[in-house]
C-alpha cells in the first residue's frame, strides 16, 4: 500500500528528523510504500501536497495542521474520495480528520509556565524570555498561548525572540539577547528543539552557570537531554516524534483495512534530570 | 525576406526552448504516474499555480525593465494579514480591507521604486531591505499570531476572487480566470504598447531611452508598484483560498518567481521579456514540485530533485538556443 | 535684431576636477547650421549634452528664443525643441530598427487609452528612412539593432532626427562610421533640414565633411572657444586646420556678440 | 596633476562612504548601550563575523568577475556535515576529512564555473540550482540528524582552525588570524596583480577582456571555486566553535553575504570591487545586527529594524557618493 | 615565391540568415598596408573579426605563413601573432588607461609567484605612448577609461597596438572619432610600422586617410571581394568611390592569386 506523510515541518528542524525517522521504520516494519514531503510552513503548497496524494488515490495520509482551519476542506475532500486521513503533530478540531495522534502545543505551553510558577522559579513581576526559531510558525504561536493563559493573570511579563533556524546564527542572537538581558531575565522558555538545544552553547559562551536561569522548553533533541542531565535545563518536554509519526501510519493502515480509528492518541512528557536518560538512550538510538 | 515555414518559424521563438522543456516534462511524469494527469491533480496544480504565476507575470515586466523585486514574497505574506487584520478588527467590510491593503501594497512598491530611482540604490539590496521591514511588520503587528479567515465565506469579493466551480470533472477556481486576464493584459502591454516599448528600453539601454525622453524613472516606479500590487493580489487570493493568513507565508517565494521568469527566457540583465515564456516557465516550476511529490520521490531529497531538474533544464535550455541561433 | 534660436552664455561644466568647458559662450541663429570643431576632448560632446540636457552645468545660462530655460533631463530639451543624436548613437540593441526610431514618440493607433503602437506605421516609415539615408541593403525593420554593422547603427539614430524635425538639431559626430553613399546621405539630409527652416549644430572630425555643408564655424580647444565666425566659404580647409591644433589664432569676423 | 590634501584623497575614496556609516553605526550603538564596547560584546561579535566574512572576501572577487554565488550558504552548511560523516563513521582521520570536504567544495565550485562559462547559463539559476541540490544533499545523506562534533575537542586541526585564547580581557578565535591572512591576500591579488586586473576586465567588459586573450572562462571558474572552497572552510570552522553541524546550517547567508559586499562598495553588475569595502561592509551588517539586539529593540521588530537601517544605510552610502561625484 | 604572411581562402559567415561574408579570398603579404574599403555592411567587419578569432568562419580557411590554422578564439589569433583594434574599440571602462593597455599582457616585478603587476612600469609606458599618438592633454594613466572623451578612448586602442608589435595590426576604422593631430599620429604609426617589418590592414571610411598610408586596397561590397589589387599611386580617389559604390567594376591590376 501507499501512504502519504505530509508535513508543514522543515526538513532543517531536529525534530522532524525524528518524526521522519518513526515513518521510514514503520514503512520497513510493515512493507508499505511511504512517500514523505516536507512543506517549511507554506500553507497553499502543503495543501496541493494533500490533494496531490488525493489525485494519486494514496491508501492513506498521514498530515500535520499548518494552521488551524486550514486543512478544513481538504480533509473533507479525503473523506469524500474515502482516502482515510490522520491528523498528527498538530490538532486541528475542526477539520474531519480520522484520528489525531500527538499533543497539544497549547498544553505543553501551559505546562511549561505552569513548571517554572510551581516551583516558585517566577513570581510576579519578573521577565521570561521565550527564544524560538522562527516567529509566527504555529508551535511557537499555540504554545504562546498556553504560556500566556498562566503568565499574564500572574502579572509575569515575556518576550519572543527570533532565533532563526540556523545553528550558527541561533547562537549569535541568543548570546546576543542574554549578554544585554542578562539581569532582567528570570527564566527562558525554549519554545523550539533547536532554541533549547543551544543552551549550553549559550551559557557557555556568556559565561552563565548552568542553574542560574532557570530553563525549560522542548527536549526532543541529544543537545537537550545533555542539557537536562547536566543541569542547564530543568525540564523538557518529550513529545514522542518517532512514536507519532509510527502510531499515526499505523492508524492510517488500519483505517485504510476497513477499521475505523474512533480516537485520538495523545502524546508528551516532561521529563526533569532523573529520568532524562531514558530519552537521551532513545535519540541516541541504544 | 525568405519565406519559412510555419514550423521553422516557430522553432526559431525563444519560447520554443522552454516549451520543449514543458513537453519533455509533463511526458516523464505522466509515464511514471498517469494519475499525474487526472483532472483532480490537474485542478489542483492550478489552484497554487496561478497564484505564484501572479507574480511572475508582473515581475516579468520589472525584469525586463532591468530591476528586480525580492520583496514580493513578504507582501505575499504581509497583505492578507493587513486584510484579516482590518477585518477581523470590525474596523472596515472586507471589500474596504482588501481595497486598503492593494493600496498599502502598492505604496511599498512606489517607496521601492523611489530608493531604486532616486536614490540609485540597487534594486537587489532595497528591496531586500523592504522584504525585511515588510515581514518584520507583518509579524510584529499580529505578535505572530495567524489572522482568522474563516468569516470570508460567503462573501462576495471571496467569490469573485477564488469562488470555485466545476467544468466537467475539472474544479476550476475564479482565480485561473484572474490569471488569464493577467497574461493577456501585461503581454499585451508588453508587446504591443508604447509603454511596453518603453519598458524594454528602460532595461535595454536606459541612458538611451532617457536621451530619447522616455520617463525611465517612472516606467520603473510603475512597475514596481505593479509587482507589489500582484504580490499582494496572489498573497490573498491564496490566503482566501487556503483560509489562512500567517505573516511567514510566501517565504522563499522570491527566488522561486525570478527562477521561473528567467527559465522562460526573460534575461536577467534587462531588456528582453516575454509573458509567453514566462507562463511556460511558471508551469515548467510548478508542474515539477506536483510530480516530484506525486512520484514519490522521498521528502529530503525533493530539494535535490528541484535543483538538479533546473540545472537539467537550463542545460537543454542553453542547448537549444545555442542550435538555434548557431544557424551555420 | 531677431533673438537667437540658443544662446548660451559663460558656460562652465567640471567634473570633479575636470574642467570640460570653461566659461563658454556660443550661439546658434534660426535657420543655420553651425560647425563645431576642436581636437579631441575639446569639450564639444559636453558643451551639447550641456545643451541637450543630458549632463546639468556648474554654472553659465541657456537661452532658447531668448527665454533663460533650465533644463533637468533630456525630455525638458526635447520638449524645447532640441534633438540630439549622440557620439555614440545611443540606440537599445535588442530593440528593433523601427522601434529604436519611434522610441519616446511612438505613433498610437485605436483609441488612446489601449495605448497601442502603430507597429505597421512604423516600419513602413522606418523602411523609407533607410533608404532616405542611404542604407541600399534591403534589411528589415524589425531587425534588432544588435545585428547591425556599426555605420548601419548610425544611419538608424540619423534616420531618427530626419523624422522628427525639431526647430535644432544636434548631429555629434555622425558620419564617423559612415561609408561614402550613407554620408552623403547625411549631408543632404543637413542641407535640407535648413532648407526647411531648421538650425543644426554639426560635429565632425572630417572638415571636408563640415566644408559641404555648414554656414559658420565654432572652434573649440581646451574646454574655450578659440574662434566662433569662420565663414567656410572664405577659409581654407588649411587654415581653419591651424586654429584647431592651436597654431594660428585666426578669429574669424567680428564676434556674433 | 594637483596636488591634494591627505584628507582630501581619504574622502575621494570608494570605501569612504561605507567608512562613515560604519563610525556612526559604531557611535550611536555606543552611546544608547556602553556595553556595546564591552570586550565580552566585541569578542562574541567578532567570533561570527570572521566565519561569515571568509565567504563574503570571496564573494567580493566573485562578483567583481561579474558573477554571483547563491550555494555558498548551502556549503557552509554541506562541508562541516561531509566532515563529520566521514570522521564519525571512521573511514578517515579528522585532517583527511577536511580536506576531503575541501575537495568536494571545490569540485562543486568547479561544477557552478564549468555551468556558467561553458553552457553561458546566468550563475543566478546556476548557483540557485546548485543550492537546492547541496542542500538536499546534506539533508539526505544525514537523514537531517546533526552530526556530532564534540570528538573535535583537543585535536591539533581544530585549535590551528578555531582554538581560542585570551588578549587582555578579549577572547580572540585563531578564525581572526585566517580571516586577517585572507583580507591581505585576497586584497593583494584583486588590487596588485595581472590576476587582480583580469578579474575586473572579466567583469567590466567580458568582450574585451577576451579580445585581448584573457581566458576570462578560467578566471570566472577559479573563482567559483575559491568561493565554494571559503565558505566550506568558514562552515567547518563555524561548526567546530559551535559544536554543530547541522546539514541546514547556513540557510539564507547567501543574501547576508551579497548585501554585504555591495554596502562595502563593489559593484552588483562587476567591474569594480574593494576588498576594503567588503570588511567594511562585513562589520556594518554584522554590528547591526548584534547592537539593535543590544540597545533593546523588541524581538519581533526585529528584521523590521535591520531592513530599515539596510534602506537607511543605503540611502546615505548614495548620498554620500553623490555629494563626493558630484564635484561641483 | 614567398608565401604571403595571411592567406584567407573562401571565407563563408553567416549570422543566421544574414550572409555576412560570401566566399571571400583575401591575402596580405609581409611588410604591406592593405586598405580594405566599402560602405556599411559590406563584410569588413566581419572579416577581420573572423581573421582575429572572434567569431568562427561558416566555410573557408586560413593560413597564416603558409599554414593552415584554426582560430577558436582571440587569443589564439594573439598567439599566431595577430593584433587588433577593433572599430568599437574594446576598452574596460572601469579600468585604468594603463591597466586597460596592458591587459592581458601585464609586465610582472618581482618573483613570479607574486604574480605581481609592475603598476609604475605601465603607467610610465602609458604615458609615453599617449604622447606618441598625439594626446597633448596631460592625462594622468590612472584615468578609468570611462571618463575620457570618445576620440581619447580611441587613441589609447591604438597606443596598445602601438606598443605590443605583432607581425599583423589590424585598425578597424581606427581615425574614425579622432581630431587632426590624433589622426596624423596614428598614420604616422601604420607607417613606422610597415618601416619596422609589420603588415597593416587598415579600415576606414575617410578615403583621403587610407590613401595617405596604404601599399594596395582592396573594396568589398555586399560579402565579396569585388577589387583586390588597387594601387593608391595610380587610381583616383574618385574613381575608387565608385567601386565602392558600385558604379564601375574596376579590378585594378591583375589578381593577385
Ligand atoms: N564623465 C566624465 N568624467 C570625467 N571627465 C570627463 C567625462 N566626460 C568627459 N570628460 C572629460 O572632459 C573633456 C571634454 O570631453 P568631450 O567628450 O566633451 O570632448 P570632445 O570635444 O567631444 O572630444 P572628442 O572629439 O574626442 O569626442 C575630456 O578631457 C574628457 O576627458
Ligand atoms: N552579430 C550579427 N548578427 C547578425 N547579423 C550581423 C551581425 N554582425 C554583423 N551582421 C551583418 O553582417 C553584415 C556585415 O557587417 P559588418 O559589421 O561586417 O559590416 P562592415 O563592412 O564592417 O560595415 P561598417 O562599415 O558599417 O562597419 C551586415 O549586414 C550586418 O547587418
Ligand atoms: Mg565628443
Ligand atoms: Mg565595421
Amino acid at each position: 500500500k501507499t501512504f502519504y506523510w505530509v508535513s508543514h515541518g522543515g526538513p532543517a528542524d531536529p525534530v522532524w528528523t525524528y518524526f521522519l525517522a518513526g515513518a521510514k521504520q514503520w514503512a520497513s516494519d510493515t512493507g508499505n510504500t511511504v512517500n514523505t514531503s516536507f512543506h517549511n510552513g507554506d500553507v497553499a503548497s502543503q495543501q496541493e501536497a494533500v490533494r496531490a496524494a488525493i489525485a494519486a488515490k494514496a491508501d492513506g495520509i498521514v498530515t500535520t495542521s499548518p494552521d488551524p482551519g486550514s486543512l478544513i476542506e481538504i480533509a473533507k475532500e479525503a473523506n469524500v474520495a474515502k482516502i482515510p486521513i490522520i491528523n498528527f503533530n498538530t490538532p486541528d478540531p475542526k477539520a474531519s480528520f480520522n484520528a489525531y495522534v500527538g499533543g497539544n502545543n497549547v498544553v505543553f505551553g501551559r505546562n511549561w509556565a505552569q513548571y517554572l510558577v510551581d516551583k516558585g522559579l517566577v513570581k510576579k513581576g519578573d521577565h521570561v524570555w521565550m527564544p524560538v526559531e522562527i516567529p509566527g510558525a504555529t508551535y511557537g504561536v499555540q504554545e504562546e498561548e498556553g504560556i500566556k493563559s498562566v503568565f499574564e493573570p500572574l502579572g509575569i511579563t515575556y518576550e519572543v525572540t527570533e532565533a532563526t533556524l540556523d545553528q550558527a546564527e541561533v547562537i549569535n542572537r541568543m548570546v546576543d539577547y542574554l549578554t544585554t538581558n542578562r539581569q532582567k531575565i528570570n527564566a527562558i522558555i525554549g519554545l523550539g528543539d533547536l532554541v533549547t538545544g543551544s543552551i549550553k552553547r549559550v551559557f557557555d559562551q556568556v559565561g552563565v552557570k548552568p542553574g542560574e536561569i532557570p530553563v525549560v522548553g522542548w527536549g526532543n533533541s541529544l543537545d537537550t537531554t545533555q542539557e537536562v542531565l547536566n543541569g542547564y535545563v530543568n525540564a523538557a518536554q518529550w513529545q514522542d516524534p518517532q512514536a507519532t509519526s509510527y502510531v499515526a501510519l499505523s492508524l492510517a493502515n488500519m483505517a485504510a483495512s476497513g477499521i475505523p480509528p474512533g480516537f485520538n492518541v495523545i502524546t508528551g512528557a516532561l521529563y526533569e534530570k532523573d529520568t532524562a536518560q531514558v530519552y537521551d538512550n532513545i535519540l541516541s538510538g541504544k | 525576406m525568405e519565406h519559412r515555414s510555419l514550423i521553422q518559424r516557430l522553432v526559431a521563438k525563444p519560447e520554443f526552448g522552454p516549451f520543449v522543456l514543458l513537453v519533455v516534462e509533463v511526458a516523464v511524469f505522466w509515464s511514471i504516474n498517469p494519475d499525474f494527469l487526472s483532472p483532480l491533480n490537474i485542478s489542483n496544480t492550478l489552484a497554487f499555480t496561478v497564484e505564484l504565476g501572479l507574480i511572475a507575470l508582473a515581475m516579468t515586466l520589472l525584469m525586463t525593465s532591468g530591476e528586480f523585486d525580492l520583496s514580493v514574497g513578504s507582501l505575499f505574506g504581509f497583505s492578507p494579514v493587513l486584510m484579516w487584520t482590518l477585518f477581523n478588527a470590525g474596523v472596515v467590510s472586507l471589500p474596504l480591507a482588501f481595497v486598503v491593503a492593494l493600496i498599502v501594497a502598492a505604496i511599498i512598491g512606489y517607496v521601492n521604486g523611489w530608493f531604486v530611482t532616486r536614490l540609485k540604490i540597487p534594486s537587489f539590496l532595497v528591496t531586500l531591505g523592504m522584504l525585511l521591514v515588510v515581514r518584520g511588520t507583518a509579524l510584529f503587528v499580529t505578535d505572530g499570531f495567524p489572522q482568522r479567515t474563516w468569516k470570508a465565506d460567503g462573501n462576495w469579493l471571496a467569490t469573485i476572487l477564488v469562488g470555485d466551480f466545476y467544468v466537467g470533472p475539472f474544479r476550476i477556481y475564479a482565480s485561473l480566470f484572474w490569471f488569464i486576464a493577467a497574461v493577456i493584459i501585461l503581454g499585451y502591454l508588453l508587446t504591443k504598447t508604447r509603454t511596453g516599448n518603453w519598458i524594454q528600453a528602460a532595461g535595454g539601454n536606459p541612458g538611451a531611452a532617457r536621451a530619447r525622453g522616455v520617463q525611465v524613472d517612472r516606467v520603473k516606479v510603475g512597475l514596481f508598484m505593479l509587482s507589489s500590487t500582484m504580490a499582494a493580489l496572489a498573497g490573498i487570493i491564496s490566503s482566501i483560498r487556503t483560509s489562512a493568513a500567517n505573516p511567514n507565508s510566501g517565504t522563499g517565494y522570491e527566488l522561486e518567481v525570478i527562477a521561473m521568469v528567467v527559465i522562460g527566457g526573460t534575461a536577467l540583465t534587462g531588456g528582453r521579456g516575454t509573458i509567453i515564456g514566462t507562463v511556460l516557465g511558471i508551469l515548467i516550476l510548478r508542474i515539477m514540485r506536483n510530480g516530484i511529490v506525486l512520484i514519490g520521490v522521498p521528502g529530503l531529497a525533493y530539494n535535490i530533485f528541484i535543483g538538479a531538474i533546473i540545472l537539467g533544464m537550463m542545460a537543454l535550455h542553453s542547448w537549444l538556443e545555442r542550435r538555434h541561433q548557431a544557424g551555420t | 535684431m531677431v533673438e537667437p534660436l540658443i544662446k548660451m552664455e559663460k558656460i562652465r561644466k567640471s567634473y570633479g576636477r575636470v574642467t570640460a568647458l570653461d566659461g563658454v559662450d556660443f550661439q546658434v541663429n534660426h535657420n543655420e547650421i553651425v560647425g563645431l570643431l576642436g581636437d579631441n576632448g575639446a569639450g564639444k560632446s559636453t558643451l551639447i549634452k550641456v545643451l541637450s540636457g543630458a549632463v546639468p552645468l556648474t554654472s553659465g545660462a541657456i537661452h532658447v528664443r531668448g527665454k533663460k530655460v533650465d533644463f533637468h533631463s533630456t525630455s525638458d530639451a526635447i520638449a524645447a525643441g532640441i534633438e540630439t543624436i549622440y557620439q555614440d548613437s545611443a540606440l537599445v540593441t535588442q530593440l528593433s530598427i523601427a522601434r529604436n526610431l519611434f522610441l519616446g514618440r511612438e505613433p498610437i493607433k485605436g483609441p488612446r487609452f489601449l495605448n497601442r503602437m502603430d507597429q505597421d506605421e512604423m516600419n513602413r516609415v522606418a523602411r523609407d528612412l533607410l533608404k532616405q539615408v542611404g542604407i541600399s541593403k534591403n534589411i528589415p525593420p524589425t531587425t534588432p539593432i544588435g545585428s547591425l554593422s556599426g555605420g548601419e547603427r548610425q544611419a538608424v539614430a540619423i534616420a531618427r532626427a530626419m523624422y522628427f524635425d525639431s526647430d535644432l538639431i544636434i548631429l555629434d559626430e555622425p558620419t564617423n562610421n559612415l561609408g561614402v553613399a550613407e554620408t552623403q546621405g547625411v549631408l543632404s539630409f543637413v542641407r535640407n533640414a535648413r532648407d526647411s527652416g531648421h538650425s543644426c549644430i554639426f560635429i565632425a572630425h572630417n572638415i571636408h565633411h563640415v566644408f559641404q555643408v555648414v554656414d559658420r564655424i565654432v572652434v573649440m580647444r581646451r574646454g574655450k572657444v578659440v574662434a566662433d565666425n569662420i565663414d567656410p566659404k572664405t577659409t581654407s580647409v588649411a587654415a581653419v586646420e591651424d586654429v584647431i591644433t592651436g597654431m594660428s589664432e585666426l578669429t574669424g569676423g567680428a564676434h556674433a556678440h
